[in-house]
């Protein structure tokens, strides 16, 4: 185990010292200058420029450029913003909770939802239930998230004006920014009436959660009932059963353990979808995360921001898959190779 | 000499051929065939298909409902845009757009994805390990951010985007290929043949592709209804296909402008899109599960 | 009689380290030692795990071996997969299992590719050569459009079979070719096999744990024990006078199942 | 009084859109304490009855029998969970393919543990009963012959071979002390020595236990060493019945008699490399089988009324389904 | 409890915005974004325009003298007016004199420490070109200042009274220099006005609180917050939600529904705007201003009226509105020739199939609420004449920024006036003055140009000013560096829970004496 450990720590730092690369590249790709898009700084004149170059080295070879542009990402300098003129990390530092939160509870809704009902779906297979849980599933699955939010927004906002349509709170609520997270940020506040800012910040959660939600619990009741259908037509709970273990000893010992293990490595691509879903219905529900401020560096030619923000994403993302690999790794013993499937 | 009673079959299909019979077996598969097949006549005789050109303005139709509606007039079946252009013809011509560029870089990102697999897959060892890994990273990492990076190079527009989601596509066929041709170079009839002298190309067309086929096409009606899904998605956000292309994300955000005006103008586009992305993911079902069938047969 | 096949002191060291918590399963093979004539059979037998599957995949050369050397027709042969010299003399089946054929082609393209790959033949001679092996193995012309599917597992291993000797190879090794046919269809295989040996002169190495079988067909006997040569001899030598302590044991065993009047 | 009583078994199922009858009227029946030998060709329907006993056939698929008592008890119409309860203490069954049989994600000890029914653990608290489950588990590895307990109780499914596999899942099926083994094919790949080790446990389980085995394979070898008796099958259908010894000397139907033929170690009288008696061709699929005696096409003997369905016809406690046995004229 | 409840959300007033300010300080920028979030919000001016009648009343300064030459002007200030209060600046005094010189020697003379801050371009005064006309501000005592001119300036109190005249704290920059950090002057403001900055997160929201001590006495709200929403479908669909109270810039089409809506409140008023579609002359071969008629002939002006305001707005024929007092009504304008447009491009040598840009806005503006369809329209009227017109937007702030620099070939903008002087418009527009300064999107310049608008501004005789500008029109419909295509409507929609909303009809919005009544 601990060998593969190290296996991945080695292949991780590969790769993000690759995504490192690439983001060093875009430097001088992106167009306009690399002074720039490096720092997100403008220089007044040329003595400021002079005195820039040097102190980012970009007077040096690559190599050494590129050692610098390491080391001064581990320091936490990540540059500027171009336009705001604000460090780029601490902008980073409240979009990038933003985003993760939302993802979190959408998530959290894909596994509460998704898979006890694709359980249910996959133990009553071929059954009228089965085919209503799955026709369902497929058609929400196939919604393209913006359309959906923009349904949602219609409906539940506009029509029935049940829950409001942009934000994460209203902006009457200071909220100091602690954790990055809402719901803790409001707890940890001072000086505001509790309840209420939960119930408005909970409010604000409903329809963004929803519409990626949806999404993602549709995909995984279809990963879970297809797994479950699976692991129930294999001879092993066949031979289970003919031990006279009793129905609920199978599922529980047998049909979710298995069933779950390979829903686990689909779950790191499901983190990839769930995470581009999020970023677009941010840009929808103008919720303050990474996906709508990307959005915005894009709409601006904010370089430095897109390449810091561009590295930090796919950094949590593959952090993320990576865990969850490890993960998968850990408490599936019989996976001799990881395979990624389909749902 | 031992003398066999045969049991002739009217003919012999193919395992490719047993899929397709199982498949049509199922209606609902056949239905979402049938409504793909419709979309993809769209996409082709567009021109021909198209009461209009759906770049043609007129200022005198703004906002005409759909024929359905009461306001509606027959002429304008779905209606028009803000700028009087025919939504039926924007429409036929979005399937055009979006599912046609989806199917060429599906297709792309097949042709890329699956030659890298191979040799990821061929090549024992640390290469093939790290290759692997290095894909696995990248096919985590969302379209989106890959589309931004490239608008970001390139500009915005509709090659340009396709060309990222093309990238962000192509690791899934890389490990899908891999996989497989690894589990394959394990079994017997590929030791077979290599002790016939086989070298890694013959392997791979005589051998391994006859039993991927199947795999790549389930894998590509994955990867059409993520391109649809990505196509649209970027030139809903701007970032792919520039407004006057009739692509069918584009439109829909185009639409949001004027939404309380002509909600119609985001209700067909977006239930277009999903329509097609429904055909798709139908299809890819009632392919997975047929080809489950004749496995487990 | 001629040699045909010469090994000598073949050597081959596999250590498998799956699990670094464990020590690694090191497993040796070898040296052995061991000569083929023509028309000759041979039979090993062995306990499980006793490394005979591994010594008939460095016979064909599927595996390399670490020290040692095959010599064919007194012709040293290189070792390793692309030896065609190897290919084309010595050939293998493969123990039964579904994955023997490849599912995706018909048995015509399977029978093909050996002659494509190693043989210079045309289109149409190419056809002619896989429809009159297919003959002589008991399956009909037809059967060249069959895919994997439509055959049951005594089709497929008699196609197996003439995948093997479609190049009129000398030698033919085979690992455990019987174990999982039905009784009436392993009959008919060892027939076949019979007769196919006394037509072309072909030795036949194979690998069985039915020593009924074993002491029907073979002319010889090596026993191997984790991967040691540790018996060999002519098969009655073997079935009356075992040696080893292994061997004892096998033969032993094998007749305290066989039925006693037989033994009479 | 036999414990398991099977008469005019019929399966049916769906194929490729044509229903078939894999099993086609076939009547089983085992007495307290005999071992009772299942044989037949790959494909007869051995596997299928063994899951048609033990329950374990999709739904989709529909049997029909005449008689399916388990000690005088209808197993058909029964509920699941008395069916259930009968599988947990009376019936253990031994799968085909062992791995496959086995959950991959747990390890052999635990399954093992887990097949233990509670009334065979002792102690009250949990650590206790935890503990002799592991005492029970690894006695039982033992008794079926694999030394090296630690090793293979944390072992998972793949890490073990398929011999060691079918040793597990005997363990597992005596673990409950069932009245009635079925094992089917439990001695497929294994070398002779092992082979016979196996075959010795089962001998003196069913001496010293009285455990009556259903011994399904097509290893005549072992059948013939160690069974009382013996149904022979062919494409789904039982063609012949009876004591083992009988049938040995007198085979009745064409079929048994190819099928004892074909074993060399059977036939003293055989010279080394001679040809082999044989049947011709192979078994049909289950889409193309001939109609009435499904031997029909390959029979030796087979003439007209071959296309009708040859009655069961009974000699002493010898059944043989056949218009043109063998050996009857000496009768 | 419900009344708590309802206590704290009638507790602040939420605008939704269009865009994000460039900083908070209006002198450095003509943007209305900008305006809008700092001038009346943070800011006082020594001079107001009355919202209704427009005309100019005193603010800071309490009262104020013309000298009989016109060219001094002496202020007399208004006493105890205090700073803000905030945690980055806590104010030791009121409002004085040297407030009032500092606010106008900034952006005046280069050689003021703080002119340079903040890239030292002053836009509106130097497009108007104030700074050099200003000879000097003189203190007279704490309360007393005395601005001299150099030439005489009709709207030169107007232009006092403008969003961008805003007075800065003196004490605070001090401050701020001491400390090495002047450039947070115009991040961190401190004002006299009635609300004061809190904090700001770009594309978010900028947060204002109530400015206690607020020298006017009207009702204020305790809070202040601009929520950025830069899709007017958004907008409306927070204000139809309630998340906002009122909005900027409601599109055309939403105009309907707003008005349908009981909650919903829509003020209207003919706003003092232009938009234009401005060519970039300073590139071939839009230099040759026989491509700029042919362009302007071969749209169709009627067309984008209807298509794109809706006819909310009056065709527009040279730049100034109707309203203005020197609007010339029978002033020449260009009719819809393809044909005639086809030729002309022949003759300057423009091929068939020649690519172009056209930038359009990304925000709505009172002068053009949807550039990007404007310019999708033009697209196909410009593909009829052979010209292959590609459509450039980008961020509100990137677009100005890019425009600056040059890179278009041509624009859709505009204008909106911020004093009722039709000098307002021509000077800043197009004036030479105006290149460097930004607002002239035609980077046009023509001696004679400059020089008849000049003449303009020498005499107060208003027929003798009607008859010059007169003459500026005939000579900018000859030259044609911009296509004026229309006067639009101003809107404003608020919730009808807000009370005391004015509309403003020079632009910029107001939320001193809002409230919000549940
Ligand atoms: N491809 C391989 N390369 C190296 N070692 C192998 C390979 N395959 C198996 N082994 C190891 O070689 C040893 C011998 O295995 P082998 O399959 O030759 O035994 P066997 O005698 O054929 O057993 P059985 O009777 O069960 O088939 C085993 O311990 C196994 O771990
Ligand atoms: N799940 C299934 N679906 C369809 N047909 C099946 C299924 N299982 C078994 N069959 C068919 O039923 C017939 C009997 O199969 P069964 O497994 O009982 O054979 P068997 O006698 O056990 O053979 P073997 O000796 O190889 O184990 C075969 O023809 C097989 O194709
Ligand atoms: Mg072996
Ligand atoms: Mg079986």
């Amino acid at each position: 185990m601990i060998n593969a450990l190290s296996r991945y720590t080695i292949l991780f730092t590969l790769t993000l010292l690759v995504l490192a690369v690439l983001s060093f590249a875009l430097i001088y790709l992106f167009p306009g200058d690399p002074l720039t898009n490096l720092t997100g700084l403008v220089p007044q004149n040329d003595i400021q420029r002079e005195a820039l170059i040097r102190q980012f080295k970009l007077d040096q070879s690559y190599p050494i450029q590129f050692y610098h542009y390491l080391q001064q990402l581990f320091l936490g300098n990540w540059g500027y913003s171009f336009i705001s003129g604000q460090p780029l990390r601490e902008e980073i530092g409240i979009a990038m909770p933003a985003t993760f939160e939302l993802s979190t509870y959408a998530m959290v809704m894909a596994l509460l939802i998704g898979v006890p009902v694709g359980c249910y779906a996959g133990l009553k297979s071929y059954t009228v239930s089965d085919y209503a849980i799955n026709t369902a599933s497929i058609f929400s699955y196939s919604f393209p998230v913006f359309w959906l939010a923009l349904i949602f927004i219609m409906l539940f906002s506009l029509e029935a004006g049940i829950a409001p349509l942009s934000g994460r709170i209203s902006l009457l609520f200071e909220i100091p920014n602690v954790t990055g997270f809402i719901l803790i940020d409001i707890l940890l506040a001072k000086n505001i009436n509790h309840g209420l800012a939960l119930i408005d910040a909970a409010r604000h959660l409903v329809l963004p959660t929803m519409a990626i939600g949806l999404i993602s619990t549709a995909a995984m009741i279809r990963i879970t009932r297809r797994s479950v259908i699976d692991v129930m037509n294999s001879p092993f709970i066949t031979a289970a059963r003919s031990r006279g273990l009793s129905n609920r000893q199978i599922f529980m010992r047998h049909i979710l353990r298995n069933a779950l293990l390979a829903i686990l490595p689909l779950m790191a691509i499901q983190v990839t979808t769930l995470i581009t879903n999020a970023m677009i219905v941010e840009t929808l529900f103008s919720w303050p995360g990474i996906g709508n401020w990307l959005i915005n560096a894009i709409n601006q030619r904010d370089y430095p921001a897109l390449r810091i923000g561009v590295l930090a994403v796919s950094t949590m993302v593959i952090t993320l898959t990576v865990l969850i690999d490890i993960l998968n790794r850990l408490i599936d013993p019989s996976r001799e190779k990881f395979e990624r499937g389909t749902i | 000499m031992a003398q066999f009673s045969l049991y002739q079959e009217e003919f012999h299909p193919s395992p490719w051929q047993k899929t397709w019979r199982e498949f049509r077996s199922s209606h609902i598969a056949s239905l979402g065939l049938m409504i793909l097949i419709f979309f993809l006549i769209f996409a082709i005789f567009a021109p021909l298909l198209a009461p209009y050109d759906p770049l043609q303005q007129n200022v005198n139709a703004l906002f005409i409902p759909p024929s359905w509606n009461v306001n509606g007039t027959i002429s304008h079946l779905f209606g028009t845009d803000a700028l009087g252009r025919d939504l039926f013809s924007r429409i036929v011509y979005g399937c055009r757009v979006t599912l046609g560029s989806s199917i060429l870089l599906v297709l792309l990102a097949m042709i890329v994805g699956v030659a890298i697999g191979t040799i990821a897959g061929m090549l024992q060892g640390v290469r093939s390990s790290v290759v692997n890994h290095l894909f696995d990273a990248l096919m985590a990492i969302p379209t989106l951010l890959i589309a931004i990076v490239i608008v970001a190079i390139l500009g915005t527009g509709l090659v340009n985007s396709m060309w990222a989601i093309t990238l962000a596509l192509t690791p899934q066929f890389v490990h899908h290929t891999r996989s497989l041709v690894r589990t394959e170079m394990k079994k017997e009839y590929v030791l077979a043949s290599k002790l016939d002298g086989a070298n890694h190309f013959q392997l791979f067309f005589y051998s391994i592709l006859p039993n991927m086929i199947e795999m790549l096409v389930v894998q590509g009606t994955i990867a059409l209804s993520i391109a649809v899904i990505d196509v649209s998605a970027l030139g809903f956000l701007n970032l792919g296909a520039r407004p006057p292309l009739p692509e069918l994300g584009a439109m829909l955000a185009d639409g949001m402008e004027v939404a309380y005006a002509a909600p119609w103008t985001v209700a067909l586009p977006g239930l277009t899109i999903f329509l097609i992305v429904l055909a798709i993911n139908i299809v890819g079902d009632g392919l997975r599960s047929a080809l489950r069938k004749r496995l487990t047969q | 009689m001629s040699e045909l096949l010469k090994v000598s002191q073949l050597h081959f060291k596999h250590s498998n380290k799956k699990n670094w918590l464990k020590k690694p399963e090191i497993f040796e093979l070898g040296p052995i030692d061991l000569d083929v004539k023509r028309g000759e059979t041979i039979a090993i037998i062995g306990e499980n795990r006793a490394g005979k599957s591994l010594l008939a995949k460095l016979l064909v050369g599927a595996l390399k071996a670490d020290s040692g050397q095959i010599t064919l027709n007194n012709q040293y042969a290189p070792q390793g997969v692309q030896s065609t010299q190897i290919s084309h003399d010595v050939r293998m089946i493969f123990q039964f299992s579904g994955e023997a054929m490849n599912p995706g082609l018909p048995v015509g393209k399977i029978l093909d590719e050996p002659l494509r790959l190693n043989t210079s033949h045309n289109e149409k001679e190419r056809r002619q050569l896989v429809e009159d092996v297919l003959i002589k193995v008991g399956l009909l012309r037809e059967h060249v459009y069959f895919y994997r599917h439509m055959l049951s597992d005594g089709q497929q291993q008699r196609v197996a079979l003439a995948r093997a000797l479609i190049l009129q190879p000398k030698v033919l090794v085979a690992d455990e070719p019987f174990a999982a046919l039905d009784p009436s269809v392993r009959s008919q295989t060892v027939n076949l096999i019979l007769k196919l040996q006394s037509e072309m002169g072909l030795a036949f190495i194979f690998i069985s744990h039915n020593l009924g079988i074993v002491r029907h067909l073979a002319d010889r006997i090596i026993v191997m024990e984790n991967g040691q040569i540790v018996e060999s001899g002519k098969t009655e030598t073997i079935f009356r006078w075992p040696q080893h302590e292994t061997t004892k044991k096998l033969i032993l065993s094998y007749q305290s199942l066989v039925p006693q009047q037989t033994l009479r | 009084m036999p414990i398991l009583d099977i008469k005019n078994l019929t399966l049916e199922m769906e194929t490729g859109g044509t229903r078939v009858k894999a099993l086609d009227r076939v009547n089983l029946s085992i007495n307290s304490g005999e071992i009772r030998a299942l044989v037949g060709e790959s494909g007869s329907g051995k596997s299928l009855i063994v899951s048609a006993i033990s329950g374990a056939l999709p739904p989709q698929w529909h049997i029909t029998a005449d008689r399916m008592t388990w000690k005088g008890e209808n197993l058909l119409s029964m509920r699941a969970d008395e069916r259930r309860e009968i599988m947990r203490r009376d019936i253990a069954v031994v799968f085909q393919h062992p791995i496959a049989a086995m959950d991959p994600s747990t390890t052999l000890g635990e399954q093992l543990e887990e097949s233990i029914p509670n009334e065979l653990v002792e102690g009250k608290l949990f650590w206790q009963r935890k503990q002799s489950r592991r005492r029970t588990a690894i006695g039982l590895v033992h008794k079926v012959g694999i030394k090296n307990h630690e090793h293979y109780l944390n072992a998972f499914p793949h890490q073990i071979s398929s011999d060691i596999g079918q040793k597990f899942m005997i363990a597992m099926a005596l673990v409950s002390q069932p009245d009635l083994l079925i094992a089917d094919d439990p001695t497929r790949g294994m070398e002779t020595t092992t082979k016979t080790k196996v075959l010795k446990l089962l001998a003196r389980l069913n001496q010293t236990k009285s455990l009556s085995i259903l011994f399904v394979s097509h290893d005549l070898l072992a059948i013939a060493s160690m069974a009382h008796t013996m149904t022979v099958l062919y494409c789904g259908q039982t063609v012949e019945s009876g004591q083992m010894k009988h049938i040995r000397k007198r085979p009745l139907h064409p079929y048994t008699k190819a099928l004892l033929d074909s074993a060399p170690s059977f036939r003293n009288d055989l010279p080394p490399k001679s040809y082999l008696p044989t049947l011709d061709g192979t078994i049909p699929t289950l889409q193309h089988v001939p109609i009435g005696c499904r031997l029909g096409p390959r029979c030796p003997r087979a003439q007209k009324q071959c296309v009708v369905t040859p009655a069961v016809r009974k000699v002493h406690d010898h059944t043989y389904s056949c218009h043109f046995p063998l050996h009857m004229d000496k009768l | 409890t419900q009344s708590n409840q309802d206590a704290f959300y009638r507790s602040g007033i939420i605008y939704c915005s269009e865009s994000n300010p460039i900083n908070f300080n209006p002198q450095l920028d003509t943007s209305g974004t900008t305006s809008d979030a700092s001038s009346h919000q943070i800011y006082g001016r020594l001079l107001d325009f009355n919202p209704d009648t427009g005309r100019i009343e005193a603010s800071l300064a309490s009262s104020w003298m013309v000298s009989d030459n016109g060219l001094s002007y002496e202020f007399q200030l208004r006493k105890g007016v205090a700073f803000h209060t905030t945690d980055y600046f806590s104010p030791t005094r009121t409002f004085n004199a040297d407030d009032v010189i500092f606010s106008i020697d900034r952006w005046r003379l280069p050689s003021h420490p703080y002119h340079n801050v903040s890239g030292g371009r002053y836009a509106y005064f130097e497009s108007l070109g104030i700074a050099d006309n200003i000879q000097e501000v003189t203190r007279i005592n704490s309360y007393r200042v005395r601005i001299t001119l150099i030439n005489r300036d009709s709207s030169f109190l107007a232009n006092l009274a403008t969003d961008f005249s805003v007075i800065l704290s003196e004490e605070y920059a001090k401050q701020l220099m001491e400390k090495g950090i002047p450039e947070r002057i115009d991040h961190y403001p401190i004002g006299t006005g009635p609300f004061k900055f809190q904090s700001y997160r770009k594309d978010h929201y900028i947060r204002y609180k109530r400015h206690e001590d607020f020298w006017r006495d009207v009702p204020l709200s305790e809070r202040l917050i601009y929520d950025i929403t830069p899709k007017s479908s958004l907008r409306l669909a927070k204000l139809i939600t309630g998340e906002c109270d009122a909005i900027a810039f409601p599109g055309q089409t939403e105009v309907e529904v707003i008005r349908q809506r009981d909650q919903l409140e829509l003020a209207e008023k003919p706003g003092l705007n232009i938009g234009f579609w401005a060519f970039n002359t300073q590139k071939k071969p839009f230099d040759n201003p026989d491509v700029r008629r042919a362009l302007a002939f071969a749209i169709d002006k009627n067309t984008l009226l209807e298509a794109v305001y809706f006819d909310s707005a009056v065709r527009a024929k040279t730049l100034l509105p109707t309203a203005s007092w020197a609007h010339q009504r029978d002033a020449d304008d260009t009719a819809y020739n393809p044909v005639l447009a086809r030729k002309l491009l022949n003759d300057a040598g423009v091929p068939e199939g020649f690519r172009m840009t056209i930038w359009a806005m990304p925000v709505e503006r009172a002068y053009n609420p949807n550039a990007a369809k404007m310019a999708e329209l033009m697209q196909r009227y410009l593909a009829d004449v052979g010209i292959r017109a590609e459509i450039v937007t980008y961020d509100w702030t990137t677009f100005r920024r890019h425009l600056r620099e040059g890179l278009h070939d041509s624009v859709l903008i505009g204008w909106s006036a911020d004093s009722g002087d039709p000098d307002n418009f021509y000077r800043p527009l197009l004036s030479c003055g105006a290149i460097p300064s930004g607002t002239n999107r035609a980077m046009w310049c023509n001696r004679k140009y400059d020089q008849l608008i000049n003449a303009a501004l020498k005499t107060e005789d208003i027929e003798q000013r009607k008859q010059i500008y007169q003459q500026v029109n005939s000579l900018l419909y000859e030259q044609l560096p911009l296509v004026p295509l229309a006067h639009a409507f101003r809107y404003q929609a608020h919730n009808a829970s807000l009370s005391g909303m004015t509309i403003n009809p020079y632009g910029g919005i107001n939320f001193s004496g809002v409230e919000k009544k549940l």
